[in-house]
């Protein structure tokens, strides 16, 4: 096996040349592989096959550092888009070769400034080429890249920052700047800051601080100056292995303080290109770039699964632009966390809302038909020709117009992944015949883990093993996987790394799950620890219960209580775009988001949402015990500043707990008001304390029933 | 607001000098003997209650008024009166109390327009807009953008003004005006109906504009605040007359500006 | 040489040698000039106060001179027709308010006028199709106008006054007067005189937008309707009148959109100059030049003051 | 919902800058002009082409030239019938001074005559604005007209006084004068107005429209960013007046054949003057959507009755034309004071957002 993949190997540089349009050598092998290997390998109930299985890069495959994919890229695909930013007004294009000038002449400068192989170095700011420009230069001197929040307060930025021990800050703008000047004095280590926009820097002191610019005309300099320096560089991109540390992703953890997940360069070439191949990807797609570099997915997706396939990056010109640089570009492949595919639900919604009553009966009626059929017609099942002529009339009047208004017309392949999406969300966009799938990943594994097939997409699993990947259940139905691609340790905390990495390369993924028995694919409950029963013992799965309720355009967030308690109360936060608009239809008047929060007809709405949600988790028998009984609305936003939420959206619930434990109380003490004081965090930092009298409602709640057989499928 | 407000340039030489300007609308005296100057690289702020003739002086500055005595003595050639079109020539832009925009045309078109004394290209070429009249339209378009990106309203580029917020639009006028880079701006109320956030930002620009590009401004306002915190020196008017001219805190505490703030009934400070 | 003799000295021969032809041909530019100055009134009273330059103010007096010897014609005794004819005149007032001008408050001025050219074609096309094309003759005898002329023999021939003419300077001084009262002495006057500063005041002056716009435009209506009585009692009453209204303009520009009294004068000027030049200098140019000399008066008169004879300065502010 | 912009994203300015930046748009633009150039040509008749298309493509021309002055430079002109005037005589004077020069081109110089009369009744542009200036126009109006008829030299001293339009060939084929087929007639009048279509949109697009729109929107703020007030409006004087002055040629060289003074009377000038109104102002597409609405559904009309078998007069229905032409105006004013191609634009923002309301 292994020997096959060496052989083919040997034959590469010409087969690059004929195979064209596949991205480079790594890719080409795997791309192979995988076709030898399919369907029946990856799955994990037999570890042995499954160790058989993973395509193992041979340590002498020559393309083992993303440096060398962009070397490699610049002479095999030279004259193709590599980056697009959408900049003053029109997308200034990078070709593999451009990118290459930029990327050699920066990292040279920061050589020359003193850079050196093993050294840490922060990244911070929004998905701007140079940024990535900065990552890639780094790694070509061997320093590690340490991309940072870009929203992060100085607080997190001083921690992540001191702890990795950084040397070289290479930042966007003067925001950033501020921040770290803020906790200077607490960065003993970090002796430079690169910003890209000089804008409002000009009374700067300018003795640490240099603009990108200066740093790549340094390089420039040094390559006219000096002849060797270019094979210097080129031998120092050369010696890297694919055993290096590539980079350290700070995992803004749902507890305590962030992890430094460090991944080689191995791990994350060897997982983009499975990713690639698994999903056919090559130079021809468009992804747009705008989650947050330091998150993982983002760091794949644009990144080093761009390199290793020759695709282009599109960096859009505001983050407010998004859509509309998305609908310019057409993306094809994607890659976000539901709550983007829940904004875009909710936006859709809402605008709809607004539209004249045939223009919303006709979205109504071809929106049911989508339902009825659009997945099956997905999914290549046989529907009866009416359906077709049905569903393809609503393509043209509906989903067509619908999708290209977002520009998903293009999507080939779309995944959700970091965190569950409610399946009627998930079911949405599949109807509407986009290419939705599932992934579960976690940056510990340089994203994937497992991901569903085009042929074998369902909205409650989250699919079977990514190539490469072993998965085992462990007997407390924790989710255990290794793969080439898992991480080497956090960085300094051999501790923590122990209790998640076994010595045997498994990794505790903390998350608990089971092999769904009808599709053979893992399905993820909830984390381990927020698994829960109530006081009767009955099973209580809060993140199931909060995804269905996010499922309602008008609720944002969610927090379900009841572990260890009498039942289940629920947290909710209104979604401000779809209650406000709402609230304009139905001239509900309001000065703020708390008083729009409190009003009895929002109440009122959402008690409906709740009850339904009632109905629901009354069909499934496991669930059926954990209904919701009493609610409130809470009066602020849940927000990443206040540590209610991760950096990725996710709701820290014991945070939320004690920091409102009066409603809590209140909840449980069946009292029908409640006072609270919290205090928040201004963008700007400073902070602020608001009160609120907030109303508690009971909601009943429903029989179980049996189970309906056909909904798993 | 960041960095330190002390100024690391020298305030230059005289750039504009009012001398003994008179102006009269019939019966009506706006401006008595008025004299000041303002020096290059400065933010000189001219302020005054209601209808002191703030102005009535900004337009006899760029040439929409004649003023029937006094002269104005501009990069140190002295004239009885500006002309619009010499002033705009010469490097004076201007905004206006109560927006003059081109509501009819995009954000970006009205940019455009800023640059119209730049751009030379001749009329045949515009017939065909290729060749060197392309070329000339996208260098200019490429220096536009570079003001949208500064005053960051790159998501509304292509909206027609009329539709935008009043504080957007005012953001659009600054942005006009300096699409032709002048010497001297001058800001009439630049944040006369903007709320906190909105007169926040409006003062980063000001300042920006007189840091990054170096350009001398002149503005009337309002709120007090803004002044102090923006202005180099404050010219104060009433009744059309100069009653005082100095540093903001000179100004501050000098008898005739509270009198003419606080003791005249007719003295209304918006 | 010749021609020069022919443009700077022979007219002034001419007018030495012949004062009687002079003064007939003042008394004609000043009869004329009488009727162009009601026309002009017509104008500056709607202008004034709803800021409507009404282009239809030609076809009106067509129109009102139609309807009257048409409703005569189809056998209704005189006075009735003029009767039924003020009614019409006001059902056209009301009807423009309500279908015209109330839909496009606060429209640009740009629009109304337009939409007055509306009027205008539509006025054309109905008055054609009720009474048809063809020339009619003014019922001048039946409304008791006088005819015949009075004959001054002296200044070596003799100068014959158009007894219809003296009636319509007669008419038009009266119809002045009667306007001048009706500004300066009543309410609705004076209300409307604040329309013309501002529609604020008018509102406080207790008089509704609607009303007032209805008022002006019947006025406007009864000033065509007299024009029109006059002009086809000395010619005819056909559409060919429209274009007298046209040659109405100047006056407007000579006397300010917006003044009476400078209605009045531009039009005794531009009806003075007219005639005389056609007179003497006319046949220079082979005639007609009646049809434009007054515009060339105007524009001169314009390049030197803007706001026309009698408007007030304009300061613009900004 | 046609409009599927997806992965329609701009590299450069110049694309960016286009006068038809959506694909779809250039799309339907391609389409009209092949129908234009060569289905009308295949398969219209001789009715279609003489008295609806030819018309029709003449007064959209003469239509744009007065919407640059109106629409784009905000001053109101009441002399463009004048100006056509001065095409169609200067474009007789030139023929026949010099028969051998192609008369394609002299149409187009003709153009350059009413250019310059244009401008000098433009002069009072600079003291006077709105309606004083309106009427100033109408001193061009008269004073022209009465120049075509006092004036024998004109009409080359011709018995009845009219313009009477000498057969010219190119390159052999007869395309003015009596033998001229409405056919090739059509094709010159087409692509002639197809190019200057072309250029206008050019000029409105650039520096020239932008100079003109700013001072159509508000002049004191356009002479304060340098822009010379009366060199924007004089040249928006001349090119509306050579538009005028070409589509005046064309009229009476390529359709009528044969006119006297009064086809530039002033009702003319009205008649452009509701076209650009119905059409929009401002808009290039709109004059054509006025012209269409304006001249062809007089036509409609007359057919109408005809069609119900209905005895109507000639001149009743000219009659009905007013009063319907009337109503159309203000009825428009009331309904869509920026014409039809702001209802265009209604739609085709609809199309683009579609099923989105906004």
């Amino acid at each position: 096996m292994i020997a096959r993949i060496a052989g083919t190997c040997a034959l590469l540089p010409e087969h690059v040349l004929q195979l064209g349009r596949l991205g480079t050598c790594s890719l080409t092998v795997l791309a192979q592989v995988l076709r030898w290997q399919k369907p029946r390998h990856f799955t994990a109930f037999d570890p042995v096959t499954s160790g058989q299985g993973n395509p193992v890069l041979s340590p002498d495959l020559t393309l083992d550092t993303v440096p060398k994919l962009l070397l490699h890229n610049a002479r095999a695909i030279t004259g193709r888009p590599a980056v697009r930013h959408k900049d003053f007004g029109i997308w200034q294009t990078w070709t593999w070769r451009e990118t290459l000038n930029q990327v050699r002449a920066f990292s040279i400068g920061l050589a020359e400034l003193g850079l050196k192989r093993g050294d840490r170095f922060a990244i911070i700011g929004g998905n701007r080429p140079r940024l990535y420009w900065a990552i890639c230069a780094g790694q070509a001197l061997g320093a590690v890249p340490v991309p940072v929040y870009a929203d992060a307060v100085a607080e997190e930025m001083a921690y992540v920052l001191a702890h990795a021990e950084v040397t070289l800050a290479v930042v966007q703008d003067q925001e950033q700047v501020d921040k770290i000047a803020a906790v200077a004095d607490r960065l003993p280590h970090l002796a430079r800051v690169i910003y890209d926009e000089p804008r409002g820097l000009k009374d700067y002191g300018h003795g640490r601080l240099n603009t990108f610019e200066d740093v790549q005309r340094i390089g420039d300099e040094k390559l006219a100056s000096d002849g060797e320096c270019l094979g210097r560089w080129e031998d120092g991109i050369a010696v890297g292995k694919g055993s290096d540390l590539s980079i350290i992703l700070y995992t803004s953890g749902t507890t305590g303080r962030s992890k430094g997940v460090m991944l080689t360069h191995q791990n994350t070439i060897i997982s983009a290109c499975n990713a690639n191949a698994f999903d056919h990807l090559d130079q021809d797609e468009e992804v747009i770039a705008y989650l947050p570099l330091a998150w993982v997915g983002d760091y794949m997706l644009s990144y080093v699964q761009s390199y290793a396939a020759g695709y282009c990056v599109n960096c859009p010109e505001t983050p407010e632009t998004v859509v509309q640089d998305r609908r310019e570009i057409g993306t094809t492949y994607a890659l976000a966390p539901p709550r983007v595919y829940e904004t875009l639900l909710t936006l859709i919604m809402v605008r709809m809302a607004d539209a004249g009553a045939l223009k919303r009966k006709l979205f109504d009626f071809f929106l049911s038909v989508a339902k009825r059929w659009g997945e099956k017609i997905l999914d290549g099942e046989r529907v009866p020709p009416t359906a077709r002529l049905l569903y393809g009339l609503g393509n043209f009047l509906v989903y067509g117009p619908l999708k290209n208004q977002f520009g998903l017309s293009r999507i080939r392949v779309g995944y959700t992944a970091g965190e569950a999406i409610g399946p009627e969300i998930f079911r949405f966009y599949r109807a509407l015949g986009l290419n939705l799938k599932q992934l579960y990943g976690q940056t510990e594994a340089s994203v994937y883990v497992t991901a569903q097939l085009d042929d074998e997409v369902d909205a409650e699993t989250v699919g079977k093993p990514s190539p490469g990947v072993e998965v085992q259940i462990s007997e407390k139905g924790e989710v255990l996987y290794r793969s080439p691609g898992v991480f080497v340790g956090y960085y300094k905390d051999p501790d923590g790394t122990a209790e998640v990495l076994t010595t045997d390369g498994w990794v505790h993924s903390g998350d608990a799950g089971f092999f769904d028995s009808k599709t053979g694919q893992l399905k993820i409950i909830d984390r381990v620890k927020d698994v829960g029963r109530l006081k009767d013992g009955t099973l209580f799965a809060p993140k199931y219960i909060e995804n269905k309720l996010k499922y309602y355009p008008n609720i944002r967030e969610a927090v379900a209580i009841g572990a260890g308690r009498d039942f289940v109360c629920a947290m909710v936060n209104i979604d401000l775009t779809a209650v406000g608009s709402w609230a304009e239809r139905n001239n509900v008047v309001y000065g703020s988001y708390q008083e729009l929060a409190g009003h009895p007809l929002v109440y009122e709405m959402i008690a409906q949402h709740i009850d339904e949600v009632n109905r629901s988790l009354a069909e499934e028998e496991v669930m059926a015990g954990a209904q919701i009984r009493r609610f409130l609305v809470l009066h602020k936003e849940l927000d990443p500043d206040d540590g209610e939420l991760t950096r990725t959206q996710k709701i820290r619930r014991g945070h939320i707990v004690d920091r409102y434990s009066p409603l809590v109380e209140a909840l449980y003490d069946r009292s029908t008001q409640a006072q609270i004081t919290t205090e928040i965090t201004f963008d700007d930092g400073h902070k602020g304390a608001i009160a609120a009298r907030i109303t508690i409602r009971d909601i009943n709640s429903y029989p179980a029933r049996a189970p309906k057989l056909e909904r798993a499928a | 607001m960041k960095g330190p407000r002390a100024r690391d340039v020298d305030l230059g030489t005289v750039l504009l000098a009012v001398e003994n300007v008179s102006l009269a609308f019939g019966g009506v005296q706006a401006l008595t003997d008025v004299s000041f100057d303002i020096r290059k690289g400065e933010i000189r702020a001219i302020i005054g209650p209601n209808g002191a003739g703030k102005t009535s002086m900004l337009n006899v500055i760029n040439g929409f008024y004649q003023p029937n005595s006094g002269r104005i003595i501009f990069k140190g050639e002295p004239r009885a009166a500006m002309r619009p079109y010499a002033a705009a020539q010469g490097g004076i832009a201007r905004t206006f109390q109560n927006l003059a925009l081109f509501r009819g045309m995009t954000v970006l078109d009205n940019i455009m327009a800023g640059r119209a004394l730049k751009m030379r290209r001749g009329f045949f070429w515009q017939l065909i807009r290729h060749g060197p009249a392309l070329k000339e339209e996208v260098e200019h378009r490429r220096r536009v953008e570079e003001i949208i990106d500064f005053l960051e309203i790159a998501a509304i580029r292509k909206i027609q003004v009329g539709r935008l917020p009043y504080g957007l639009q005012k953001r659009v006028e600054l942005g006009r005006a300096l699409a032709m880079e002048p010497d001297l701006l001058l800001l009439d109320e630049p944040m006369a109906g903007m709320n906190l956030e909105e007169k926040e930002d409006m003062s980063r620009f000001i300042l920006d504009v007189n840091r990054e590009y170096g350009t001398t401004i002149a503005l009337i306002e309002h709120d007090m605040g803004v002044v102090m915190d923006l202005s180099d020196r404050v010219v104060v008017l009433d009744y059309g007359q100069k009653i005082a001219d100095a540093a903001p805190n000179g100004v501050k505490c000098d008898k005739n500006v509270i009198r003419a703030y606080l003791g005249e009934p007719h003295g209304t400070s918006a | 040489m010749d021609l020069l003799y022919k443009i700077f000295i022979d007219p002034f021969v001419q007018m030495g040698t012949a004062p009687d032809l002079l003064v007939q041909t003042l008394w004609d530019g000043f009869v004329a000039g009488a009727l162009y100055a009601l026309i002009a009134l017509g104008f500056v009273l709607i202008f004034k106060a709803s800021g409507v330059f009404n282009f239809a103010q030609g076809i009106m007096v067509v129109f009102a001179a139609l309807t009257l010897v048409g409703l005569h014609e189809r056998g209704v005794p005189a006075f009735l027709a003029l009767g039924l004819t003020i009614v019409v005149m006001l059902a056209l007032a009301i009807g423009v308010e309500r279908l015209v001008l109330r839909p496009l408050v606060n429209q640009s001025d740009f629009i109304l006028f337009m939409a007055t050219f509306g009027l205008t074609y539509f006025l054309i096309g109905l008055g054609q199709l009720v009474f048809g094309g063809n020339p009619k003759v003014m019922i001048a005898n039946d409304l008791y106008l006088p005819s015949g002329a009075i004959e001054f023999r002296g200044l070596g021939g003799f100068v014959s006054f158009q007894k219809i003419d003296i009636a319509a300077v007669g008419i038009t001084s009266i119809m002045v007067a009667v306007l001048a009262v009706f500004f300066q002495r009543t309410r609705i006057g004076r209300a409307l005189r604040a329309v013309a500063d501002s529609h604020q005041a008018a509102l406080s002056v207790g008089i509704s937008l609607e009303q007032i716009w209805v008022i002006v435009w019947f006025a406007a209506g009864i000033v065509a309707l007299t024009t029109g009585i006059m002009w086809g009692a000395r010619s005819q009453v056909d559409f060919s009148l429209e274009i007298i209204a046209l040659r109405a303009l100047p006056v407007l520009i000579l006397g300010g959109l917006t003044s009476i009294p400078g209605a009045i004068v531009g039009g005794l000027i531009i009806g003075v100059g007219e005639k005389l030049v056609e007179f003497y200098w006319g046949p220079l140019l082979g005639g007609g030049i009646d049809t434009w000399f007054s515009y060339v008066i105007a524009l001169g008169f314009l390049v030197f003051r803007p706001q026309g004879l009698f408007g007030e300065k304009l300061i613009e502010r900004i | 919902m046609f409009y599927r912009e997806v992965g329609q994203y701009k590299t450069s300015y110049a694309a960016d800058m286009a006068v038809f930046p959506i694909l779809q748009d250039r799309i339907g633009l391609a389409i009209i002009l092949v129908i234009a150039f060569v289905l009308v040509p295949l398969l219209g008749n001789d009715f279609l082409l003489n008295s609806v298309l030819i018309p029709f493509l003449i007064f959209s021309l003469a239509t744009i030239g007065l919407n640059l002055l109106t629409g784009y430079a905000g001053l109101l002109s009441l002399g463009t019938g004048a100006f056509m005037g001065v095409g169609a005589y200067a474009c007789l004077k030139l023929t026949t001074s010099f028969p051998l020069v192609n008369i394609v081109i002299w149409i187009l110089v003709s153009g350059f005559f009413s250019a310059a009369v244009g401008t000098l009744f433009g002069l009072p542009s600079l003291r006077i604005k709105g309606f004083y200036l309106a009427v100033a126009t109408l001193a061009a109006q008269f004073f022209l007209e009465w120049c075509f008829t006092r004036i024998p030299w004109l009409y080359n001293n011709s018995v009845s006084g009219a313009i009477e339009v000498p057969l010219r060939k190119l390159m052999g084929v007869p395309i003015t004068g009596p033998t001229a087929t409405s056919l090739t007639r059509y094709l010159v009048v087409l692509s002639i107005v197809v190019v200057m279509t072309w250029i206008a949109a050019n000029l409105v697009h650039g520096r020239i429209g932008r100079m003109w729109m700013s001072v159509r929107d508000m002049d004191l703020a356009a002479e304060l960013i340098g822009i010379r007030l009366l060199r924007a409006k004089l040249l928006a004087f001349a090119v509306s007046s050579f538009y005028s002055g070409v589509a005046g040629a064309m009229l009476v060289f390529l359709w009528y054949g044969g006119a006297e003074a009064d086809v530039f009377n002033i009702n003319q000038s009205f008649l452009i003057l509701f076209m650009v109104i119905i059409g929009g102002l401002g808009t290039l597409i709109g004059s054509y959507f006025g012209a269409a609405l304006i001249y062809i559904l007089p036509i409609g009309l007359r057919a109408i009755p005809a069609a119900f078998g209905l005895p109507i007069r000639p001149a009743t229905s000219e009659q009905l034309t007013f009063v319907i032409v009337g109503m159309l105006i203000i009825i428009f004013l009331v309904l869509e004071p920026n014409g039809l191609a702001r209802l265009w634009q209604i739609a085709k923002q609809k199309l683009r957002v579609w099923p989105f309301p906004y």
